[in-house]
């Protein structure tokens, strides 16, 4: 699988309600180690929302301030951003993404503290 | 070749003009345009032999402005006198502006060739001429502009 | 001392490196059509000019990456790709006009039509690309432009009405029989001339080529904040002497020899040569710039190995696209095509794609995981968000005034 | 102990890879996610480079085209993307720094196709800068 089969893929509840688009994916450093790097990136999460540009902007992270017309343009990108754990993920198919959480469960996504 | 034809194709292209120009109102702006590039040339080149006067440049230098400088007139002339006269009026400026700029290339040519042969000192004299003819243009084009 | 004569030589490159092509047509036609009512739109972009580049290149000294690599980052694959689309046309059309520039200023030094330069004049635009050190190369060219302060001594040595100049430009006026939507076309493209983005890709990858660490930063504002005002000054002169000379007369000038004019009248021979080995210089440089920014943009956003600063073998791929970025430069000026218009066109077109490099660039300079404690002061930001309004307004204006003003003409 | 956890898009996509030596080894134009075989989340197990990996990144048919010609240029069987195993990777920052050469990369074919048939035939191609 590769990292663009996810991105951009729509995400689905059981109700058949859409949560979205998959913007960007959650990664964490805590698998079995590779190499020089160390522990292995582990996929979390994917952070899903109804808007894509604001995300990559990287306003979502709390250290990130200026200038304020880009922060508050960004924070209005992507405003209804929501993060859906892996394992509540059920199938990954082309282009769409199964979850087995409601979507009016889902949170939003925790700010990064940094990069 | 260069600017001013481009300047009166960009013109032609953006107006629509393949065809006959169907308003004498886009016709007379098209010749006060013309006018005004070519009063801009003659200008040029009366610029030029003030500073030939003055023994200031190259005669090269100056060769390369005045041969710039017909350029100019006659391609804006040649652009002007391809574009169909919409009716009667437009004829009076066509036969008008032809006149004067035919005025403007005659002695620009031979400001030209005069710089060409080396003969700088005869520059003012043949360009004794051109203050009036560049006074004429500007006011044509003041007047249909 | 030798950190002063450093800081001196970049401020001496930075003023000679500011004007181009493109300042010398748009300062030379907007003096002679409007006199000075333009000269604000010229500090206007010179200070958004100092913005732009002294971010431009705080981001490359402390990250390490480039303008278009920070582009890529941050817009993503598909977005950036269609912004390289245009910043790369735009910085080849700019090229093509520096390699006809370059032509047309030893056409008026030696009389032989500019066409047959131009393949001479590309070979040799490739040939410092691919041989000459970078800093020898910036220095020489910096410094050789210098020679068009000589257009500030004839101003000087003419001694014009000061104030009137000065009344001119602090009280600006759209002139009778002049439309409003034609003074404004003239003043985007004098901004676009100001603010070229390819002045801030080459000075963004050029603060890589030299390997700027944190402890040039101070060079770097020094260059920026110094040099490029006194460029604008410089291309100011020249919009003074099409005021003083050109614009009384009806005259709009199409050629470079009628830029040279006010020059030639007031100091002779010597200082048309002068003048004209500042053309060269100037032009020849800008050459330089567009034709190595060429490939420092596609370099970038592939992530190839660009750069002089290692052997051309090493950036194989690099040197490719520029070769070829030269190459076809110098074809499109064959094809006879006039380049004052190319560069008309350059420079209106570089105002509109100005928000394309400038937006990535004011994000990752707040972005502390790039940028450490250097990030954006609250005034930096202030300022910043200003024009970033501005240039978005200059970018959705300037294709319909295009169109309606028929290109300014 | 929690790892670190970043976001693949802002932190991992579209940035330099730079090698050993600090040369510039491509972008990354993807990631490949391998299930591990004992189930669980899937993995980052390397990264993906060229324009048969950003072909897809694109889409829609300038996607498509982009892949095609990757293809094309690809040697006949090896139509997949240059690949970069996680193994060298040293660490992430502003670029990814990997720990092995550029030369010992499979993203580097195309460069040395370049080279080897191009701009080495030039005259001081491989004079050094200074």
């Amino acid at each position: 699988m590769r990292l663009t089969d996810l991105l951009g893929a729509e995400v689905i509840d059981q109700e058949g309600r859409s949560a979205g688009r998959v913007h960007d994916v959650r990664l964490v450093q805590d698998g079995p180690p590779v190499g020089g790097f160390g522990a292995s990136l582990r996929v979390a999460g994917l952070i899903v929302g109804a808007r894509g540009i604001g995300a990559r902007l990287g306003y979502q992270r709390r250290h990130v301030k200026g200038p304020w017309l880009v922060r508050v343009l960004a924070g209005w990108l992507f405003h209804d951003g929501r993060y859906v754990e892996w394992d509540r993920v059920q199938t990954v198919q082309p282009d769409r993404i199964l979850i087995s959480v409601p979507v009016r469960d889902l949170s939003q996504p925790e700010a990064l503290e940094s990069g | 070749m260069r600017r001013s034809t481009a300047v009166v194709g960009v013109l032609l292209l953006l107006g629509g003009c393949t065809g006959p120009v169907r308003s004498v109102n886009v016709y007379e702006s098209k010749a006060g345009r013309t006018a005004e590039v070519a009063a801009s040339a003659v200008q040029t080149a009366l610029l030029a032999v003030e500073a030939a006067d003055g023994g200031k440049a190259h005669g090269r230098y100056l060769t390369q402005v005045l041969v710039e400088a017909e350029e100019d007139a006659t391609s804006a002339q040649g652009t002007f006198d391809a574009i169909q006269p919409p009716d009667r009026r437009a004829d009076a400026l066509r036969v008008r502006l032809d006149g004067l700029l035919g005025e403007a290339t005659e002695n620009l040519a031979e400001l030209r060739i005069a710089a060409r042969r080396g003969h700088l000192a005869e520059l003012p004299e043949l360009a004794r001429p051109l203050p009036e003819v560049a006074e004429q243009l500007a006011s044509f084009a003041e007047a249909h502009g | 001392m030798k950190r002063f004569v450093a800081v001196a030589l970049g401020i001496l490159t930075a003023i000679g490196g500011f004007v181009d092509i493109g300042d010398i047509v748009a300062n030379a036609e907007t003096g002679a059509r409007f006199g000075m009512s333009l000269a604000w739109v010229v500090v206007v972009g010179v200070i958004g000019i100092c913005l732009f580049a002294e971010m431009a290149g705080r981001v490359a000294t402390v990250s390490g990456r480039a303008v278009f690599d920070l582009v890529r980052e941050r817009l993503g694959a598909r977005v950036a790709l269609v912004n390289l689309g245009a910043s790369f046309f735009i910085t080849f059309l700019t090229l093509a006009a520096e390699i006809g520039g370059v032509a047309l200023a030893i056409e008026l030094a030696t009389s032989v039509n500019y066409l047959l330069w131009v393949p001479i004049v590309a070979f040799l635009v490739w040939l410092v690309v691919w041989r000459v050190k970078f800093d020898v190369m910036e220095n020489v060219f910096g410094l050789a432009g210098l020679a068009l302060v000589v257009a500030a001594v004839a101003l000087w040595r003419l001694g014009p009405d000061w104030g009137g100049l000065l009344h001119g430009a602090t009280h600006p006026a759209v002139p009778q029989g002049e439309s409003h939507p034609t003074w404004w076309f003239f003043a985007i493209a004098l901004l676009g001339a100001a603010m070229t983005p390819y002045e801030v890709f080459f000075f963004s990858s050029g603060a890589v080529e030299e390997g700027w660490s944190r402890a040039d930063l101070i060079t770097n504002r020094l260059n920026v904040y110094l040099g490029f005002p006194l460029g604008g000054l410089l291309s100011l002169t020249l919009m003074a002497g099409a005021t003083l000379f050109l614009e009384p007369r009806g005259i709009q000038p199409g050629h470079l020899s009628q830029v040279a004019l006010p020059t030639l009248l007031v100091l002779g021979k010597l200082g048309l040569a002068v003048l004209l080995v500042g053309f060269f210089a100037a032009t020849f440089g800008a050459a330089l710039e567009t034709g190595l920014s060429c490939g420092y943009s596609i370099a970038q956003y592939f992530g190839f190995q660009w750069g002089k600063f290692v052997r051309p073998a090493d950036a194989p791929r690099f040197h490719l696209i520029t070769l070829v970025s030269i190459t076809a430069g110098a074809g499109l000026v064959l094809t006879t095509v006039d380049p004052i218009t190319v560069t008309e066109y350059s420079i209106v077109l570089s105002a509109a794609a100005l928000p394309l490099t400038y937006f990535p660039i004011l994000v990752v300079a707040n972005d502390p995981d790039y940028m450490g404690d250097k990030v954006n002061s609250w005034f930096t930001n202030a300022l910043g968000s200003l024009y970033l309004v501005l240039l978005l307004v200059v970018a959705v204006a300037t294709i319909p005034l295009m169109i309606l003003t028929k290109a300014g003409s | 102990m929690a790892g670190r956890v970043l976001d693949a898009g802002l932190h991992l996509l579209d940035r330099q890879l730079v090698d050993r030596d600090g040369r510039l080894a491509g972008k990354v134009d993807d990631l490949e996610l391998t299930f591990p075989d004992g189930g669980g989340p899937p993995r980052v197990t390397a990264i993906l480079v060229g324009p048969a990996a950003l072909g897809r990144r694109l889409g829609g048919r300038l996607g498509a085209w982009v892949e095609a010609v990757a293809n094309r240029l690809g040697d006949g069987e090896d139509r997949r993307p240059a690949r970069v195993s996680f193994a060298v990777v040293k660490r992430i920052g502003s670029a990814v720094e990997l720990s092995a050469p550029k030369a010992e990369l499979e993203t580097d074919r195309l460069e040395a196709w370049t080279r080897d048939h191009v701009i080495g035939h030039l005259p001081g191609a491989s004079d050094a800068p200074d």
